[in-house]
């Protein structure tokens, strides 16, 4: 009845410490074109934390999102993620180590509903071979109802029972948002990435979501990393905070000493809010 | 040994031992080349201007070429039938941008596109009901196009040029500047530029997206008449040809979909390679290699340059 | 296979634990509990859950809860809450549900004039209410939970998970062996305290209804007998743990007979989770069945017109024939014919639609239900009934048998139960059922129940000529008119609540020159018409004071003093003022029980300026009214409230319709 | 109105997952298959089982078939018709080289050469989307028929360039060649497109159908979720492939009994398009109605002159149908681009709430 989410399949790789460094990211510069989108930027994200990324709009904290979890290809810099070093490496490879996102637009399966759409977060944990999936009996139906019970007890975390067979297209954003979180959590990432997860909510949804960070950095110990507009929820949620401007970075620390730096005052005040 | 030498070797010492051939094949390329050109330059239209990948422009070539030749037909004086045939293709613009695209405004793409397959399925029957389906001769004398052929010894051979050719080559380069001037120049070719920027700026000066869809079909509209003629010049004006109009595709995928000259270069390329690869490789395949080779070369050329010829780079976001 | 009882075997089981321990083995393969989680039906058979219950009940005891101590359950309907009244029982402790819905207040009363020492609560929300007030409870020891969500970061010094308590029995399970525990239960007592219910109650503080073994279980196995119930009916637990209907069905029918109680997945899911089960014994308050009534009119409201006309069609015709088939009565080929077709085109898919497919009996009770919404479930062929009840009686005083039903009686005197009428007019009963006392309350006991053991309902009645009970109202609330007319509030506003339009209404009267009501609209149907007439409001308040739907009102008004004016004792008591009120009547605000029944005096003194601007021939009244937010925040609402004049009608009633 | 939801109720997540929930549903189905099977063999008549419901069927294939590849994961194609002659060719190759091996097994095996070719030609997908696809297909569909015409190993060096089938039977039954019979035919194709119809939609409810939806829905998101959009492109390149094939294999061998390139070309595909858009992207059920409607949708106009006592000839009523056609597929766009299956689930959805309108 009070099942958790299964963590065994992520701690066997994930032997590093509450407090180390999960992620540093080194000297990063990524340009499109001869445009810089992040110039020489460097911070580390360490486990079990909650890490923003603020900045301005066009600061290169999505494309910043982007390089962590392999979209991108930084022309310069490192990145290590759980100690090892990585190269040019494919999306999909950053999520089989264990990195999750959600997107700015939310970026749901619309044609699926949402239980699929948190099935699909599971994606790299099902293996049953094509044969299995002939018959849909047997195996592959196994390991499928043995993802659902996991999927549904994330459905019972955030919250989503009433919707759980309803087409995603047809939710109100706040959901979509939420689906979309129940998506990477299904993932059981040790790396959570969250591009705005408050962007264009009401204040209540808005505490919900806080709410829901909050308890997933809790209770599965998950690290976070999440981008935001709203100073304030960030100053709020985030152990550490680093801000960027015009892609470089201009200050890095805890929310108290962000909010009191002179750079990042400067940054915000110049652009209206 | 020998199949290397049949691909790599071979063709090229029959080029240097018959340059006039070799001529006479450039020319075949140059001339087909410039008919693909006007097709893509049709799709080039719509797809600047809509967005909408018009899979019906290879039928409205058809269609326009067969109403002006039975018009013509049906006693018709030439030119009149010629002015007519402008007309019809006017109506049609507006029946299409009434009765199909001013209900799928906003739809995704593909659906669009889906659409004008349905469009031409519907004027291929539509035009087997009024025009009948066997192949007519084209028009070209009354039209007052030239018909006849000079030959130039050249290279201890001889090089045959149809007068057609050039005046396809002609009238093609004049299309082209017109547009060109078009585009560039007038209000509405303004507009229609701003409508291929964005929707909403174009709205925003004045300009009724449902109006401009009506131009830009009517535009390709003549061009898939200009295109019609000068094709059924060359051979019989039929149904078939719908098939042949496909062959804009990889046109388009070389020359890219917005580029009007990239619809020109990416024709000229296609008909070159298509005519030498034909005659000079083609053999050793059996032959009727035309109908695939323009594909596979855009397929290549896709796999490394997704973006086309002259497209940029596309950076995906999320 | 769990072990058997040592209570003598082939001896009737007396206690509910001893019924458990007998149901492990009788319908040990049968499903007992059902509940809607991670989207599927959970399932446990009676031996699961005794297995279940049987560790947890040892942890409990382990956890220091001693025969006498109460223990508080707090939640919505889920397994764990109706174990634990069974495990609870099971070593003699005395379970008291608490309504999950009751603000700090209430609970702080309950539990500290109950002394509970633990408290079972459902999920966080729970234990962070009793943990709130935790400083005003002397006795309340420990604090166990269900739902572990959010918990995970509390002090756990006296706060224990259900499973960490099943931990604890696990070990003396595992030592001992069960032994110790089957003597306990075999030891069980009927005249052992069973549960304790504190009735909501209309004024004053609740009061702690002291029920015993006997009282329950006598009173569930007549129920059971009463309606043919044996263990294939699949029931839906969806009423609140704390009223004693649910007690009975959900937890000592059910033991009786060893029914399958389904909990639904949560209170917004109910409507969806009945549909599912498709309850074949169900029991709900005319509220429920009005409800429902009133979505499938706007439903159909909303239908095409072939529809909307085959609706009307078939509706007529179950009016007119639906009950005489569903009585058994003679009907005639043809139209029992149009009948079946109207079983296939509308009466089916509408009970399918309410989850009603496969109902056996249907139950409503707590108050009147309208005569036409009665009709309309009974001539769609389902055998819904009308019983009269009470905490203190164990639920059943009376009811009605197959076969004799009228929808303006309360049916005959329960099996067991005896019925007296005394002289001023009040229902007084004797029954096995009858509770044991009031909790700590010799004074309320003796006043409520005499030596003989009759108790007295506080309802006005008669029993007619076929020996069936008749409820007019509540004896106090039955007042006379400055002219000495009777005054029958709530019989006046049952009649204004058969309007699908009207959703509450209280009406004022006693010891004054004539009859005046507060009405409030039904939000539902009324905002489905102005969506059909294009009258278009943000709120309840503007929707409430727009002209036309005074003129509804007026016009439902006229007809309820219509029927009046037929009616000897009631001609005198027509409405001749109203007024629709500016907000809904809530239980936040304390206008309604928590059972949503009006609490008049309280109303009265709230909105005592608009009883005088009912009295005083005004057309209009300012009020502003303090009200809790659905968040706990407080504020202010005002409105200037119109107020209309309706026709009466002289008394028609004539003396040969009395002689009948 | 048929429903009678209540009461049943999941208590395992095998019957919560299971294709058909609905205990009416399940009825359904049984009768169709029960009409399938037993009634049209016995009460239908050679000219409706021989021109009617054998090419329904096969197309029905074919179209799932494509529905896989466009409606479930996206790669819009117009290279149907060349993979279908892949499975032919290849069916008709190997009963020449293998000719006692069960032609059933054949048809199926021809299936595995079409993946292949297909998952060949779905390689570019991986860098090329949208009309480009569309290129890449047209590619294929040009170069396989090229190979028909050019390559006279694959028709066994006929003169005609035609292939033609060998008889062949199973348990005594003549099931190919001209003197198989219709119903033996018929049910050859049925049992077969019913096989491979539970197959399809097992595995479109799976974890690799759930692959293709994600790509289909956002690829960029399905990547970032871990999926590799190598082997969810190319199964389901080949796995639409393989379907087209088989469909290809049956049409030469239980429905047409030769077949020229012809019967391959680009036409072809359009037509299976059509009843993919027509029927429904994304839907198996979508498939079948397309194809009814685009296959029957033709008789139907041949036949309902005469009935009317008109006399229109062949090729006038052809013309009608591509029009007819044609602007049914903009009519259905415009007015419901999910097509008939759409329909279908509306109509469901309101028996489902019957009377109630929603």
């Amino acid at each position: 009845m009070n099942a958790h989410v299964n963590q065994n399949s992520v701690s066997a790789i994930d032997n590093i410490a509450k407090g180390d460094v999960l992620l540093q990211v080194d000297n990063i510069s990524l340009s499109f074109g001869g445009v810089k989108a992040i110039t020489d930027i460097s911070f580390d994200i360490r486990k079990g934390e909650i890490r923003a990324i603020i900045g301005p709009n066009g600061a290169g904290k999505t494309s910043m999102l982007n390089v962590i979890n392999g979209f991108y290809h930084p022309q310069e810099g490192t990145i290590s993620f759980m100690g090892q070093q990585r190269t040019k490496m494919r999306p999909y490879v950053a999520a089989s180590q264990g990195i999750s996102r959600t997107f700015q637009n939310v970026a749901l399966f619309s044609g699926m509903s949402t239980l699929d759409n948190i099935m699909a977060g599971r994606c790299l944990k099902m293996h049953k071979s094509f044969f299995w999936q002939i018959f849909r009996h047997g195996p592959a139906l196994d390991e499928e109802i043995e993802h659902r019970k996991v999927v549904e007890d994330i459905i019972e975390f955030l919250e989503i029972e009433h919707i759980r067979k309803d087409p995603v297209g047809a939710l109100p954003y706040g959901l979509q948002k939420r689906v979309e979180l129940a998506r990477a959590l299904a993932a059981e990432p040790i790396l959570l990435l969250l591009d705005e997860p408050m962007a264009g909510m009401n204040l209540e949804e808005k505490e919900d979501m806080s709410r829901f960070i909050i308890e997933v950095n809790e209770q599965f110990g998950t690290t976070i990393a999440l981008i935001e507009h709203d100073m304030g929820v960030v100053m709020d949620l985030a152990d550490r905070v680093v801000v960027l401007d015009y892609g470089k970075k201009i200050a890095d620390g805890k929310p108290a000493e962000v909010q009191a730096d002179q750079n990042v005052i400067d940054a915000y005040l110049g652009v209206a809010h | 040994m020998e199949l290397l030498y049949n691909i790599f070797i071979d063709p090229f010492v029959q080029m240097g031992a018959m340059p006039d051939f070799l001529l006479q094949v450039l020319w075949e390329g140059f001339v087909s080349g410039i008919l693909y050109a006007l097709l893509a330059l049709g799709f080039v239209l719509i797809f600047k201007a809509s967005g909408v990948f018009n899979f019906a422009q290879g039928i409205m070539v058809v269609f326009s070429a067969l109403s002006l030749v039975s018009l013509y037909a049906a006693g018709v004086p030439a030119y009149i039938a010629l002015a007519l045939a402008i007309l019809i293709m006017a109506a049609l613009a507006v029946t299409i941008e009434r009765v199909v695209l001013r209900h799928l405004v906003n739809q995704d793409d593909i659906i669009l596109f889906m659409a004008t397959i349905g469009l031409s399925y519907f004027l291929i029957g539509f035009g087997e009901l009024i025009f009948g389906g066997e192949p007519k001769a084209m028009i070209t004398e009354e039209l007052g196009l030239p018909t006849g052929s000079t030959t130039f010894d050249i290279f201890d051979g001889i090089l045959i040029l149809q007068h057609i050719d050039i005046a396809a080559a002609v009238i093609a380069a004049i299309l082209v500047a017109v547009l060109a001037i078009f585009f560039s120049k007038t209000r509405i070719g303004r507009g229609l530029r701003a409508v291929a920027d964005d929707h909403q700026a174009a709205l925003s000066v004045g300009i009724s997206l449902n109006q401009i869809w009506a131009i830009v079909w009517f535009a390709s509209g003549i061009v898939a008449l200009a295109t019609g003629i000068m094709w059924g010049a060359k051979s019989d004006v039929s149904f078939a040809l719908q098939i042949v109009a496909l062959k804009a595709l990889p046109v388009l995928i070389l020359g890219g979909f917005t580029s009007v000259p990239g619809a020109i270069v990416g024709g000229l390329i296609i008909g070159f390679g298509e005519k030498l690869f034909e005659v000079y490789w083609g053999g050793l395949l059996g032959g009727g290699v035309e109908g695939w080779f323009a594909y596979v070369i855009a397929l290549i050329f896709l796999l490394f340059r997704p973006q086309g010829l002259f497209g940029e780079k596309i950076i995906e976001r999320v | 296979m769990p072990s058997k009882g040592n209570f003598i075997e082939g001896n009737e089981p007396v206690t509910l634990p001893q019924y458990m321990l007998l149901n492990s083995t009788r319908f040990a393969d049968l499903t007992a509990m059902r509940h809607k989680d991670k989207g599927i039906w959970q399932s446990w058979t009676w031996a699961e859950a005794y297995l279940q219950i049987r560790v947890f009940s040892i942890g409990l005891s382990e956890l220091g809860l001693k025969p006498g101590d109460k223990i508080a359950i707090v939640g919505q309907n889920r397994p764990w809450l109706y174990w634990t009244f069974c495990a609870a029982q099971a070593l003699g402790a005395i379970p008291v549900p608490v309504y999950a819905d009751s603000v700090a207040e209430e609970m702080v009363y309950v539990l500290e004039h109950a002394e509970a020492s633990m408290a079972l609560c459902q999920d966080q929300e729970q234990v962070d209410k009793v943990l709130s007030i935790g400083d005003q409870l002397s006795k309340l020891k420990k604090i166990i939970y269900d739902e572990t969500k959010g918990l995970r970061d509390y002090d756990h010094t006296n706060l224990h998970s259900i499973e960490d308590v099943k931990k604890l029995g696990e070990v003396v399970l595992e030592r001992e062996g069960d032994a110790h525990w089957l003597e306990g239960v075999a030891n069980g007592k009927g005249d052992d305290l069973a549960v304790m219910l504190y009735t909501s109650g209309t004024t004053g503080k609740p009061k702690g209804v002291m029920l015993s073994f006997d009282n329950l279980v006598i009173s569930a196995r007549n129920a059971n007998e009463f309606d043919h119930l044996d263990s294939s009916e699949e029931i839906l637990a969806y009423l609140p743990l704390a009223w004693v209907g649910d007690h009975v069905f959900s937890y000592a029918q059910t033991y009786l007979c060893g029914y399958c109680v389904c909990c639904p997945e949560s209170p917004d899911t109910v409507e969806e989770n009945r549909r599912e089960i498709a309850p074949t014994y169900f029991f709900a308050p005319p509220r429920v069945f009005e409800v429902l009534l009133t979505s499938i009119i706007v439903q159909m409201e909303d239908a095409g017109k072939i529809k909307k006309k085959m609706f009307d069609y078939f509706m007529a015709h179950a009016n007119k024939v639906g009950e005489p088939i569903l009585n058994g009565e003679s009907v005639g080929f043809l139209d029992r014919l149009i009948y079946s077709l109207g079983e296939f085109f509308v009466y089916g898919p509408l009970k399918n639609r309410m989850g009603f497919t496969r109902l056996k009996v249907g139950y409503t009770a707590g108050e009147a239900i309208g005569p036409e919404i009665f009709k309309f479930y009974r001539s769609l062929g389902l055998n819904l009934k009308q019983l009269y009840g009470q905490t203190e009686a164990s639920v059943y005083i009376s009811a009605q048998p197959d076969g004799e039903i009228r929808a303006d009686t309360v049916g005959r005197p329960s099996p067991g139960v005896e019925i007296e009428i005394d002289d001023s007019g009040e229902v007084l009963y004797r029954s096995p059922g009858v509770f044991v006392g009031y909790y700590k309350d010799e004074k309320a006991t003796a006043s409520t129940k005499n030596k003989e053991g009759w108790v007295r309902t506080g309802d006005a009645g008669f029993l007619d000529h076929d020996g069936h009970l008749k409820i007019i109202d509540r004896a106090k609330d039955v007042g006379k008119l400055e002219d000495g007319s009777l005054f029958a509030p709530k019989y006046i506003e049952n009649k204004l609540k058969f309007f699908p339009n009207i959703k509450e209404a209280v009406a004022f009267g006693d010891g004054r020159n004539m009859v005046c009501v507060f009405l409030n609209i039904d939000l539902t149907s009324v905002g489905n018409w102005a969506e059909r007439n294009n009258i278009s409001y943000a709120s309840y308040q503007e929707l409430a004071a727009h002209p036309e739907v005074y003129a509804t009102m007026e016009s439902h008004i006229e007809q309820v003093n219509k029927d009046l004016a037929d009616e000897e004792l009631m001609a005198g008591a027509q409405i001749h003022r109203f007024l629709v009120l500016h907000k809904e009547l809530d239980p936040d605000d304390g206008e309604l029980t928590r059972t949503q029944k009006v609490r008049r005096s309280f109303i009265a003194e709230r909105y005592d300026v608009l009883i005088d601007a009912l009295y005083d021939g005004s057309k209009e009244q300012f009020v502003e009214t303090e009200v809790v937010f659905e968040d706990g925040r407080k504020g202010n609402i005002s409105a200037t409230v119109n107020i209309g004049d309706v026709k009466t009608f002289p008394a028609t009633f004539s003396q040969n319709e009395a002689a009948e | 109105m048929f429903y009678r939801e209540a009461g049943q109720y999941k208590t395992n997540y095998k019957d919560d997952l299971a294709t058909f929930p609905i205990l009416q549903d399940r009825i359904a189905i049984g009768i169709y298959l029960v009409i399938a099977f037993v009634a049209i063999p016995i009460f239908g008549n050679d000219f409706f089982i021989n021109s009617m419901m054998i090419p329904f069927l096969i197309f029905t294939l074919a179209a799932i078939g494509l529905n896989i590849l466009t409606g479930y994961t996206g790669q819009l194609s117009l290279g149907t018709g060349a993979f279908m002659g892949v499975g032919a060719y290849a069916c008709y190759k190997m009963t020449t080289i293998f000719p006692d091996i069960n032609i059933i097994i054949l048809v199926v095996l021809s299936g595995v050469f079409s993946a292949g070719i297909g998952a060949i030609f779905g390689l570019p997908s991986l860098r090329i989307k949208g009309f480009y696809l569309v290129v890449t297909t047209l590619a294929a569909q040009f170069f396989l028929e090229w190979c028909f015409i050019r390559i006279p190993w694959l028709y066994n060096y006929n003169i005609s360039g035609a292939i033609e089938v060998p008889q062949r039977e199973i348990m005594g039954v003549i099931i190919t060649g001209a003197s198989a019979s219709p119903t033996a035919r018929y049910l050859v194709v049925l049992s077969v497109v019913v096989v491979m119809t539970w197959i399809a939609s097992n595995i479109i409810q799976g974890r690799i159908g759930r692959s293709w939806m994600m790509i289909r829905d956002m690829d960029i998101a399905a990547e970032l979720m871990g999926v590799r959009p190598l082997q969810a492109k190319l199964s389901a390149f080949a796995v639409s492939s393989f379907y087209c094939g088989v469909a290809g294999a049956m049409m030469v061998f239980f429905w047409l009994g030769a077949a020229e390139v012809e019967s391959f070309d680009v036409n072809q595909s359009f037509r299976i398009l059509f009843m993919v858009v027509l029927g429904g992207l994304g839907s198996l059920v979508g498939c079948y109605m397309g194809a009814a409607f685009i296959w029957m949708l033709p008789i139907m106009i041949t036949i309902a002159p005469s009935i009317f006592g008109l006399d229109i000839n062949a090729a006038t009523v052809e013309h009608i149908n591509f029009m007819m056609i044609g602007g049914l597929i903009i009519f259905f766009l415009i007015m419901e681009p999910h097509g008939l299956a759409r329909l279908w689930s509306l109509a469901k959805q309101k028996l489902r709430v019957w009377p109630f309108p929603y």
